[in-house]
């Protein structure tokens, strides 16, 4: 290109770090709608503003979910993205694929779409970037064709996701693979027919490093610890001294402080220690976690949208996790109704338990209220007496 | 023909390298070899490397078909990719790590992103495929990761730093609990088109979608009136009504957050606060954004103890003083006055000069 | 703004099929609409009973119902409305019932 | 007669002891001798000796000439009260301390109150003098003193205990800031009496008087309809209105809350937090509330570190410790629900079994 | 008495701590209405419920204020209580008092009252407990005979009150009871004519450890402090070292960990250090406030009612605080301006501030905004841009 | 309650002086009230002017207006009402305006 039709985003091409230019470049040589794309986004830099239309509503037969629809606000200018909606494509448990599945999923989509992809959408979802309306439905059913189903989208059940767990980290407390499979699959009508007041999100996490973020922004939150003692190989603690600071690197920052180290051996109280997480992170060859593992079950985080955003707080402190998950399943399925039953349009799970009071929400999923919940006790004398006088 | 429905995604049991398969459950520790090579032992004594490649997350077809070559070639036709959207090559050989390495850098491809390494920024839509950006996302990634490329490939950080950016105030990802959030926002009230919304907008949806309960109905109009003083910008009744767009080319623009978290460890998870109301929006390049990014990135390293992170430090040194560390001024936006804004202010006379 | 011919006069509806200005629907447009839009042919009672609740709600709150309510208030499980309208009650039959487009998080 | 106005309190430099007038703020530094005695150098060398006594605060006039008669023998006719209604005399002659110390005791006046011991319990009306009250207030204080009362001429605790107690929600006092507070609360509904309503009371100002928003109008008849299911009987609806009570004899009864501080110092001021919800009113001495707040102080007494208050200390372990140290069972009410509840929640898969 | 009328009471006339029961009884040999009330407590002891009507509302001429009217609801059984109005009499800077004065009191409230008084209210008030509504008005003229005043109640300022401070307390960073002196003079119009939205208070404590906790009970908190070093003085260190732990008690409990001790000196980085107190309190002997004082003011700190307890909070870090005071009363004319012009009926300040928002107060009272106002900044996205873009 | 003499029928007022029903009020009995209950012998256009105000902001809105509202509305500085109504715009002036009685803190 002599005189390129770019020159805003042709300087992101330079710089070592990977440039979503050039792979929109890429696209655009096969694909009329990526230079559409190209030009459209090129646009929006010199204007300062994004070029979409307001929302958009299509989709596959028999699905409401999965199709995010996306209309140019200058078509003229760009009439290979007058229409570019994108497909959420659930994604394989952990991220994790052969190239041939790979391969497969950029076929159906060099056949039916711009040839651009995220891998992957903040919720785990494959996002095919880009088709025109009539596509859709071709291209679903390619997807289907090679097994990858769409995601979800809507008020309805977002796809869960989980971290790469015990398929390659030594931390995970129970399988939180197998776990995602189950609630994946449970909740199919749930993820593709949206029903509910609002989106719901569930991630898994299967230690308290919580490598998907499942504590600030899943609706319930899934995240690995155990009861019991840390497991402490002293021979490698030793070890470990060698190459690192033990007292200021492990034991002061410990934040119950329940360690102590005298130069030859690690001593922790356990009963004291709220597994944080820290000394094993910093010692993965010394310290195991305790040999009882499970999960502790959190609701209700969130973006800010409308109340602002939440963290999840604990309403489980502990769960075995084992399949078939039957409890886990059960409780998803009284939170789902609960919230259901109560939540107006557009209302998170975690801001309806705020308007309506976390008793309530325990209450109805049949949980007795515990300490572990709170960080600390109420500080107003607003409370109810319910059980009577 | 009857479309096939509900069948859930590909089952991950087809999609493990049999090392993962083998030693599944069974991983024993783990050692960081070097910036962005991973070593995992199981208890059978097998090991395998991992190594994390950073990614654009936007990514053509032929550039996924590349990746699956590489996979190919090094790792039996299997890869897979982080919560943080970076790409990780499975090798359960070690001879194939020092080549794999090789033909990644002749690529030109960063490896990195482990441990104390700023890794790659979840990010969202911004102008390529959304609504209601206030900024661009993947604009201002490129920009800040060139900036930032040093820290991708080295561990010279005291503890994880996690830079996330969302182009509105929905906040898609966890930029509420980063260490450094790079946020879009709009700083003009919603246009309203009378016609718009009489005629496609459920006008009590709209109302209710207001935080600050900025607009009211308008029965004789069939539409609404915006109290324009009680609206902070939002966007939340654009995303119910297209006839109230907030985006504006001047009025648009990124605001900085920083000291959030998300992983137990430690202090626990946190939001991330407002520290720089708006930048401007500059593209291609966002030179404002990325200085402001960078120079805290420098701050926190300079400053900071081993394994702290940044809101662990500014907890520690107290808000008041990182203003002062970083050379950012006040600005009377940071002093919240939303609903939990009485637990945000400084309600004891120990503080810092 | 895409137009479609209806019995004759250019009837504007929006990119996704929706008709432009709610006031135009009446159940002879809902047949054209289903048909051209949704490719259901023949709106069985079902299909009415549906359309009906949806263009009355609508008129008496300003909103669309929640699917939850739709579902008890009609008697059809959502699995059935799916069947009624593959593209699903936003999408199909709030269409066909002259609705505006459900607007909020996709 | 033209009454004579606005003049204001006696001024306080005519209500000064010479040794103190002569050295104003210059004092140096003190000491504290004993439980209850104070020492005051000034930089003149001038010592100022204070003995402070409790006191019951409900005084006969009998009384306080006795506390005259005591304060013109040895301190010069001088005296002054804590901001805690404990009596202070101020003694500029040393060897007066001894002589008043044992006309003190010989009186049976407590001497103490000072440093770490528990000093008075500021306290209200109650049935004394209030009509919102859900309990007593001089009565419990009595009888949780009188269970107390080595801790209060002895330094045996780790550090400052501040008990205080509110006969209802109005909270007169610090009670929501104390290391532990003993607090009246109803558990009725109030009783309409829609006669006084109509005729009695401001009813936009009942209706906004209620927190939870549980009050609604009734025009019809000219009154009010409460929400049973929304009403926490804080009684402020009575206060509004007298057609609206809430005291009664099985609802009404006392709570404990623990872990307020007010100084500044360390963690700074906090607010005392729910940990009984409730316990009956059991005249004449409360049995059960003077057992909880003994037990609270003990169980601090014994596990906390010197200089550490209640607080601090519940803070370090968790509360989540304390119920199970303290063996306080956990209830349904402490769990926050008022607007702030979200602040209260753990957001953290961190914490102690 | 052989057989008690007050069995209950009577009981806590026993037991080591100075017993109300003993003075009630004390009162009630001279006076028929303190009669009356030890009977009505005790068939409240009895009943398990108090005894008085609700409200009452009555004064003395001129004044909206001062008297809290309250009338037995069992007037029949205990007319000697059929009124028992409390007068609040608006104490001496600091509680000092000459036995003179004290017993001037006494004399008036034997003429005219119960006999029973509390030394003092929780807001600092002496409260002469109970007479006749046919006696306020004489009483509280013998009351200004001797010099005393009433003190506030209902919708006004109330009787604002302050610590010890320099009369007998070497950390006060300024002079605590002249200000309270100035503040009470100034506003006597506002204290005894209610005109506000609500009751508002000023409390003064000239140091941080807030020994009148200013900062829980006021809506507008003065407490003392300082810039710049702390003084030292090593000998007294040493000397503080051999009946203490320093690096224990002092320099590991300093919460920004600004201390060192090396067995020889104490080392204060000063410019971390918040000025807390807890080691100046622990040795009083051997460190003493920088040199340049004077106040940081707080506001909206309250009692439950209605939205829940508030802390006061930050908006002048440092404000000088020398006679007469001209700044500090002009900051609080501006703040009553503000509150009686924006707050409803019943809304504390700290509740306006709330609602409408900390900025829009600073703006009205003419302050900046500043770190030191804040505990961290806002985590919601929700900020107005006012100054235009 | 204790009961006035008022023209030879026994009117109602609760221990403050406040008539039980203030649907009773009238001027007349407002002048009754202010004799002997607030000693004021003769109420001069002043009073009777912020007696008006009272009454009918009462019966507006249902509630005593704010004291800052009555100095606006009326021109009256506070201490001027005090010198109408010594026992203020509370116990004085709204008890003579037939208003019920002031609640909330005192
Ligand atoms: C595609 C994606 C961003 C991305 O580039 O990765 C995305 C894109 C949109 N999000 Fe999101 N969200 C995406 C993950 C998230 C996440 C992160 C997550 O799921 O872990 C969040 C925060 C967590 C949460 O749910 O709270 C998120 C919080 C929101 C919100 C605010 C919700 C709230 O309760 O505060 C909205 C606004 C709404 O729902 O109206 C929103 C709305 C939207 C919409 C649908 C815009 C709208 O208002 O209609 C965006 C469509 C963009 C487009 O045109 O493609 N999106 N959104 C992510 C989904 C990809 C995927 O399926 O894998
Ligand atoms: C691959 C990935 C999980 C996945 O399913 O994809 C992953 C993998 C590992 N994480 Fe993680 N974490 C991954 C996202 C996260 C996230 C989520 C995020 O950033 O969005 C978090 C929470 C971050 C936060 O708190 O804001 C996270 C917090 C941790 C921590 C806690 C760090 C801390 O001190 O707070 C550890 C422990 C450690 O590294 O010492 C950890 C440790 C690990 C270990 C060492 C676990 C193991 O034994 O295998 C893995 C390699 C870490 C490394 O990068 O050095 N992982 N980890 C994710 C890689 C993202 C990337 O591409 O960079
Ligand atoms: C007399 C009095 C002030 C007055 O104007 O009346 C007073 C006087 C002193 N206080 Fe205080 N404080 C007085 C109420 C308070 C209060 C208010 C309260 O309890 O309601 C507090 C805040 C309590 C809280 O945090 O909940 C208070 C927190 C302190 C502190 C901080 C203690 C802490 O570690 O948090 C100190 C410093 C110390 O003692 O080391 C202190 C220190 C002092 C000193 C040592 C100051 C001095 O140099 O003279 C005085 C003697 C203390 C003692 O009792 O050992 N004073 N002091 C009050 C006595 C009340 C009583 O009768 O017991
Ligand atoms: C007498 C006293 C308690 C005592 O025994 O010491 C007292 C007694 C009453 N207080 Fe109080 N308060 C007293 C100090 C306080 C304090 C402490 C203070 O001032 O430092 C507070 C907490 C601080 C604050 O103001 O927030 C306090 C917060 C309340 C409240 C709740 C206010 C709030 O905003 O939450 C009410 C309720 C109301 O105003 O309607 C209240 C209301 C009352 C009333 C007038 C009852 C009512 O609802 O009408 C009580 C009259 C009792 C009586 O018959 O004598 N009283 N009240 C205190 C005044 C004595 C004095 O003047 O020295
Ligand atoms: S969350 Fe825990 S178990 Fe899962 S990948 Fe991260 S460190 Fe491993
Ligand atoms: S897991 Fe955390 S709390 Fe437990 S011992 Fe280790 S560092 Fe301490
Ligand atoms: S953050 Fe906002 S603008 Fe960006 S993708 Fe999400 S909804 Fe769209
Ligand atoms: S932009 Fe936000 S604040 Fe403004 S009117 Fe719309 S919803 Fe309300
Ligand atoms: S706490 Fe309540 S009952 Fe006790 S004196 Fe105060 S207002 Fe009256
Ligand atoms: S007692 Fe309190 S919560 Fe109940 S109705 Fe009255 S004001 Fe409302
Ligand atoms: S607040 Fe400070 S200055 Fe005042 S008496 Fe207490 S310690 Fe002394
Ligand atoms: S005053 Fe507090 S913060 Fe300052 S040095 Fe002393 S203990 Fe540390």
């Amino acid at each position: 290109m002599a005189n390129s039709e770019t020159p805003l985003l042709d300087d992101l091409e330079k710089g070592p770090w990977p440039s979503f230019v050039k792979d929109m470049k890429q696209a655009a040589v096969k694909k009329e709608s990526a230079r559409a794309l190209l030009g459209q986004l090129e646009q929006s830099f010199v204007d300062n503003i994004g070029h979409w239309k307001h929302g958009g509503i299509v989709g596959v037969k028999g699905y409401g979910a999965g199709v995010i629809g996306r209309y140019s606000d200058i078509p003229d200018k760009f009439p290979g993205v007058e229409h570019f909606h994108t497909m959420r494509v659930n994604m394989p448990a952990g991220w994790f694929y052969t190239t041939k599945a790979l391969r497969a999923v950029c076929d159906v989509w060099d056949k039916h779409g711009s040839g651009l992809t995220n891998f992957h959408g903040a919720t785990g979802d494959i996002i095919l970037l880009g088709t025109s309306t009539d596509h859709l439905q071709p291209c679903f059913d390619d997807l289907a064709e090679i097994g990858f189903d769409l995601g979800g989208s809507g008020s309805a059940m977002r796809t869960p996701s989980a971290c790469v767990g015990p398929a390659r980290c030594e931390w995970a407390c129970f399988d939180s693979l197998n776990l995602l499979r189950t609630v994946t699959r449970t909740f199919q009508g749930q993820m593709h027919r949206p029903m509910f007041p609002y989106k719901i999100k569930i991630k898994i996490s299967a230690c308290p490093n919580d490598c998907v973020a499942s504590i600030a922004r899943a609706d319930i939150s899934v995240i690995g610890t155990w009861r019991g003692n840390i497991q402490i190989d002293q021979t490698e603690v030793l070890a470990c001294a060698k190459t690192m600071n033990i007292q200021t690197e492990v034991v002061d920052l410990c934040p119950t402080k329940c360690m102590s180290w005298d130069g030859k051996a690690l001593t922790i109280d356990d009963k004291e220690c709220n597994r944080c997480m820290h000394c094993i992170n910093l010692m993965p060859k010394a310290l195991r976690q305790a040999k009882e593992r499970g999960a502790t079950i959190l609701v209700g985080s969130k973006a800010p949208i409308v109340h602002g955003a939440l963290l999840s707080s604990v309403v489980i402190p502990f769960m075995k996790m084992d399949p078939p998950y039957d409890e886990f399943i059960e409780f998803v399925n009284k939170t789902f109704e609960y919230w259901d039953e109560n939540g107006k349009m557009r209302e998170r799970l975690g801001e309806l338990i705020n308007r309506l009071g976390m008793g309530k929400f325990l209450k109805a999923v049949g949980l007795k209220p515990l300490p572990q919940m709170i960080k600390r006790p109420r500080a107003n004398p607003y409370y109810f007496w319910r059980e009577g006088i | 023909m009857a479309t096939r429905t509900d069948f859930g995604p590909p089952d991950y049991e087809t999609m493990l390298p049999p090392i993962i398969k083998k030693n599944y459950g069974m991983w024993k520790y783990h050692e960081r070899v070097k910036p962005g090579l991973l070593k995992h032992v199981a208890e059978s004594g097998d090991e395998l490397y991992t190594i994390r490649v950073g990614s654009a997350r936007l990514l053509s077809t032929d550039h996924v078909r590349e990746i699956c070559d590489v996979a190919e070639k090094f790792c039996g036709g299997y890869v897979r990719f982080t919560s943080r959207h970076n790409i990780e090559f499975l090798v359960s050989e070690k001879k194939n790590v020092d080549p794999l390495i090789a033909d990644l850098n002749k690529r030109g491809w960063p490896i990195g992103g482990t441990g104390h390494s700023i890794t790659n920024i979840v990010h969202t839509q911004g102008w390529i495929h959304c609504h209601t950006p206030a900024t661009d996302a993947s604009g201002i990634v490129k920009a800040v990761m060139d900036e930032l490329y040093d820290y991708f490939g080295s561990w010279k950080l005291p503890g994880y730093c996690r830079i996330s950016l969302a182009c509105c105030l929905n906040m898609c990802g966890a930029v509420h609990c980063s260490d450094i959030a790079i946020l879009g926002i709009h700083r003009t009230v919603p246009k309203l088109n009378h016609e718009i919304i009489r005629t496609k907008c459920e006008i009590p949806n709209v109302i209710a979608a207001c935080p600050t309960g900025a607009i009211r109905p308008d029965p004789a109009n069939k539409s609404v009136i915006v109290n324009e003083d009680r609206c902070m910008y939002c966007g939340n009744c654009y995303t119910m009504c297209p006839g109230m767009p907030v985006a504006d080319p001047v009025g648009g623009g990124v605001s900085i957050w920083v000291g959030g978290k998300v992983s137990n460890t430690r202090s626990g998870p946190a939001f991330s606060r407002l520290v720089i109301p708006f930048l401007p929006n500059t593209p291609p390049r966002w030179p404002e954004t990325v200085a402001a990014v960078k120079n805290i990135v420098e701050v926190w390293a300079k400053h900071a103890r081993k394994h702290e992170r940044m809101g662990e430090w500014i907890e520690r040194i107290g808000w008041e003083r990182f203003f002062e560390i970083a050379g950012i001024p006040f600005a009377e936006q940071i002093i919240d006055d939303f609903t939990l804004a009485s637990e945000t202010y400084r309600t004891t006379a120990a503080f810092k000069w | 703004m895409p137009f479609l011919d209806y019995k004759g006069t250019q009837l504007e509806v929006d990119e996704d099929g929706f008709i432009a200005d709610p006031a135009l629907w009446n159940e002879d447009l809902a047949k054209f609409i289903a048909e051209t839009q949704e490719d259901i042919k023949d709106l069985t009672p079902d299909h009415w009973k549906l359309i009906y609740y949806l263009s009355k709600y609508y008129k008496d709150f300003g909103i669309a119902p929640m699917i939850r309510k739709v579902c008890k208030d009609t008697g059809f499980e959502l699995k059935y409305i799916y069947e009624l309208f593959p593209s699903g009650p936003a999408k199909g039959a709030c269409k066909v019932a002259g609705l505006p487009k459900p607007t909020g998080c996709v």
